[in-house]
């Protein structure tokens, strides 16, 4: 900003070498210098380096192939190889390290909604058909959310009801009872205990409670 | 003591200017001018700092009035510094003065260590202008999402929300009240009445299975009670009771033999 | 784990505490195993390995320090080299590859002399309010100074000044030391250091010079 005096850019001995130069045997040295320029740019590099880049930013007079093999090389057997990948030259951890390297991070999923709900209602109302859960959920269940279930051995089929078309009775399973940590359904909250309203109306005799208790 | 050479800069005024914006502020000026002095900062002449400071200042206010706060503050501050300065020796004002100046020359050297400090860090090899990491980390790590997050309270809440919705989308059906209605102990009081040869009691009328609850109770017996005087009043049966809180009678009304008092 | 080796091997020099195997003599193939893994590790990171971390990594009996020595010496005037900083390990391309890597790897721009300063204020007086740096500096610092010092993740806040108005105090971050290949903050040199009057003689000193600095 307030710098008056552009500084400027640091003049360090740069091994620049004479353009134009004709391909003269390679010295080893300056074999050795390609290779780490090279290594130092595939390192760095945001992207694959392409063999044209690489062949851009040699001294003249380098042969690029002669570089990559060297530097192939060198990275042979070691924790990190040099790989082709998208038409360029990238580093990459040896494949054999990269189980041992990897972590695995757990990052538990939440269950969406309509499944946790067919989940309670199962919970609470076992067992139930598909019909008696759509009507205490006042929605109907998507194959999708059942199968979710089914998939995590959270609920299981548990015979049949005994009425037209006698359609499945689903109960929850120990799994759900270990997902809970419960020891048993009995332990789940009572259903008074949740609802302090009187509750909605239970929808046919879907339960074995006696007759609906005005119970204030 | 004496002003020794005069400020540096030529009083073109427009560069000076110029010059003065070039500073991070009058400290940063008042060190340019003392490394200009080409001694050690403990041993410059203050005062002759003070001079080069005031006649730049002097200068660019020919320029243009409107100079920074901050420039002017330090003027004036230097100029109450000089005064001082040039005291006899040993006055206390001159005492003040010195110790002022030796204020000043502390700052200034803080100043030149923070800025040495500064040009040490820009040596340094500089990530991302002299040395450069991996251009493309590789991240190793995965992420199992397999797993499942529940717990009780979430179960519950997902419960209440099922149940709270499907009570809004429903129609509002208020819930049956199951009491034994008077109708209900009409039809059975007529109903048993004329299996019964005998005083019976009231209790003895009440549906089977009102066990349930004691206010299920007490309104079958009212109902019951109110359907055998309804009964009564037509003629159709009598009521006895022979004490407060007793037992209630009841018998079919065929014969007009017996009267108690009902 | 349970080790049920009765007589434990004279114990070689291992700064490695709890573990109750004792180190073993490793064989070539082992430590050569560690030394890839070791390379591996730091290569994939994307910011400084700790020597707590890559201990972990290690197989037990695997004396980490002599893992970095070798991988050190192995990447020793290569192109990469493995650097010591922000209190960890990580490679780095060599400095003096940097004029011709910066005509391919984008280079942001240096910090500007304002930045500069505040940043060495920071790291010498931390935890500093704004006020004193403005002190120290006899100049207002300017917001964009600020912004750019945060959004490089140079300087952070760190926590409250109990004095009126209770100003934020700055510190700078593990970011500022990796930056300037910094192991930790006492690789800074000492303030007497800076006050004495023959500044180390730095070869670069001139360029990075305030403005029209007739230097002694």
């Amino acid at each position: 900003m307030s710098d008056p005096n552009p500084d400027p850019p640091p003049a360090p001995p740069d091994p620049e070498p004479p353009l134009l130069t004709p391909p003269p045997a390679l010295s080893a040295e300056a074999l050795d210098d390609a290779v780490r320029l090279a290594e130092a740019m595939v390192f760095a590099a945001a992207a694959p380096v392409t063999a044209r880049t690489l062949a851009n930013l040699l001294p003249v007079g380098v042969d690029p192939d002669a570089v990559v093999t060297a530097l192939r090389e060198r990275y042979a057997g070691r924790g990190v190889e040099l790989a082709e990948v998208a038409g360029g030259l990238q580093f990459r951890t040896a494949a054999d390290l990269a189980p041992r390297l990897r972590r695995v991070v757990q990052v538990p999923r939440r269950l969406p909604r309509a499944a946790m709900e067919t989940l309670a209602i199962v919970a609470y109302h076992q067992p139930v058909t598909r019909a008696e859960i759509e009507e205490i959920r006042g929605a109907s269940l998507s194959q999708q959310t059942l199968d979710a279930l089914l998939e995590q051995g959270l609920i299981a089929p548990k015979g049949r009801k005994e009425a037209p078309g006698r359609p499945t009775l689903w109960a929850t399973t120990t799994a759900f009872l270990a997902q809970f940590s419960l020891k048993d359904l009995r332990d789940l909250p009572r259903r008074e205990d949740l609802l302090v309203e009187p509750p909605a109306p239970q929808p046919a005799e879907a339960e074995a409670a006696p007759p609906a208790a005005p119970e204030p | 003591m004496a002003v020794a050479d005069p400020p540096a800069p030529a009083p073109d005024a427009d560069a000076l200017v110029v010059h003065l914006e070039g500073f991070e502020g009058p400290l940063d000026l008042l060190l340019e001018l003392a490394r200009g002095q080409k001694v050690d900062l403990a041993r410059m002449s203050i005062l002759s700092l003070v001079d080069q400071y005031l006649a730049m200042i002097e200068g660019a206010r020919r320029v243009r009035l409107e100079l920074a706060a901050d420039w002017l503050v330090m003027a004036a501050w230097l100029t109450w510094l000089k005064s001082r300065l040039l005291l006899p020796a040993g006055s206390p004002a001159q005492e003040e003065g010195e110790q002022a100046a030796e204020l000043l020359a502390a700052r200034l050297r803080d100043l030149q260590a923070i800025r040495r400090a500064s040009v040490w860090l820009s040596n340094r090899p500089v990530l991302g202008q002299d040395v450069f990491a991996r251009g493309v980390p590789e991240d190793l790590t995965e992420t199992d999402r397999s797993r499942l997050a529940l717990d009780l309270p979430g179960l519950m809440r997902a419960y209440l929300l099922a149940l709270r919705r499907s009570a809004g989308n429903r129609q509002y059906r208020p819930a049956v009240v199951s009491v034994w209605t008077i109708q209900d102990a009409l039809a059975r009081l007529a109903a048993l009445l004329g299996s019964l040869p005998d005083w019976t009691c009231l209790e003895q009328f009440l549906p089977e299975g009102t066990g349930g609850t004691p206010l299920q109770r007490r309104a079958a017996m009212a109902s019951t009670l109110v359907a055998g005087l309804e009964l009564a009043r037509g003629g159709m049966l009598r009521l006895r009771q022979e004490e407060h809180f007793g037992p209630i009678l009841l018998h079919r009304a065929e014969e007009k033999d017996e009267r108690p008092e009902s």
